[in-house]
């Protein structure tokens, strides 16, 4: 459905093992659009307090094919509700450490609150449609992260035009 | 007749012992693909008939259970995602 | 009012006439910190259609002094109503030009819909209580920009408590 | 008698022609110092007693116009901000 909805904004999207720098995806991003007022940024990182205290790494699965496709259309949805130049999505897969960077989200508009909200909106809609799922590692073993209810409602909070789209199998 | 690939992920994968199959059926819509799975017993029917939240997608868009199945579809089944 | 609470965050202040890099800046945020799992960034820039079609450049003016007080009692403010673990804001002075960097805000916490809010509710009163003033340079001359009421309701929509502190003298 | 540093920016500092200066006087609040200096005419009528918007911080502190005036407070008087 979304394919058919022309998008103006530029849009990039990496899948990778690799680290991005914010910084060079930054200058990249604005490069040569002098239409561009306001660019927010979003960086999760694998904290400490996230983890048991056994647990020394994640490791990050994903469905690839799938995964790329549905962080493209969390970008056009965004750029759909709000008046985007461009969009930048970095999703890291694989195994990470407390500290490493897990995912960055740039938004640029001429505007402050459309970049702010689009990327809100973005990781909200991440982290509960995006096909990857964490696996903590412990000394003795590895267990899945459950899925959080507070992701689902902070999804769930931008109407609900995209949910009706997809659908859901459950309400957790 | 039409054939089907099945993809499984994360706890599912592991629970499954399998990451994909290629099935031969005449399942209408992902919910009786579903139910033929749960008939499997075991791990099949732990994960998919007790409650337990799971996905599905079909040629990579999330759908709901009442999907129709195409002939050469590409079906994932997973836990609820965790990224970001 | 506000010195005598106290605030964990990390607070640090740049007014510069100089540009900033934003993946430093970053890097030196989180530098060490395992408990920061979410870092929102905002970046302002000066945009061509911000300025009619005659604008060369932009003048900030400032007033010493109070303007390094006024951003930390704004992201002293940020942290008490947010739990945050660090704030970093740079904002220039000086003359810029179109695709200039204007100003930074850096939020980091442990979950992201604080760093997110705490980003924009600082970009907010920034807009509305820091003593800069911004002057348009054409071919021909100089004015001055207007205050505009938009920034005086963003900023009004985070309660009413920071404005009924500073009070006001209208009602722009 | 109080002695308060003046100090004005931006429009208000060009309007005025002046940046700084010191004055003495007997005023109680903002409001009434702000009623001395309309009491000059010119554009300090202009600015501060035709509706026009304007701030007042005392000792870099954002106040309303009741706010008292001590001896040798430095009071700003500047156009609404537009930084960021």
């Amino acid at each position: 459905m979304l394919d058919d909805v022309p998008v103006n904004a530029r849009i990039e999207i990496t899948v990778s093992a690799e680290d991005f720098d914010l910084g060079r995806e930054f200058n990249a991003l604005i490069h040569d659009d002098r239409g561009i007022g306001a660019v927010a940024s979003f960086v999760g990182l694998v904290r400490d307090l996230n983890l048991d205290s056994d647990v020394n790494a994640l490791e990050l699965e994903h469905y690839p094919g799938m995964t790329e496709k549905s962080l493209t259309r969390i970008a056009e949805e965004a750029a759909l509700r709000w008046p985007l130049r461009a969009v930048r999505i970095w999703h890291r897969v694989g195994r990470l450490e407390p500290g490493d960077r897990i995912v960055m989200v740039l938004t640029a508009s001429a505007h402050r609150h459309s970049a702010y909200e689009a990327n809100a909106f973005i990781m909200d809609y991440l982290k509960t449609r995006a096909p990857f799922w964490k696996k903590e590692w412990t000394g003795t073993g590895a267990r899945w992260v459950d899925a959080r209810h507070s992701d689902q409602s902070a999804a769930e909070r931008w109407h609900q035009v995209v949910s009706e789209r997809y659908g859901a199998t459950d309400h957790d | 007749m039409k054939t089907l690939h099945l993809l499984y992920f994360a706890r599912l994968r592991e629970r499954f012992g399998l990451e994909r199959e290629t099935v031969r059926c005449n399942d209408g819509t992902a919910a009786e693909l579903i139910d033929r799975l749960i008939a499997r017993g075991g791990a099949w029917r732990e994960e998919l008939a007790s409650g337990r939240p799971f996905r599905i997608a079909i040629d990579h868009d999330l759908v709901a259970p009442d999907a129709p199945l195409c002939d050469g579809a590409e079906v994932a089944i997973f836990p609820p995602v965790t990224g970001g």
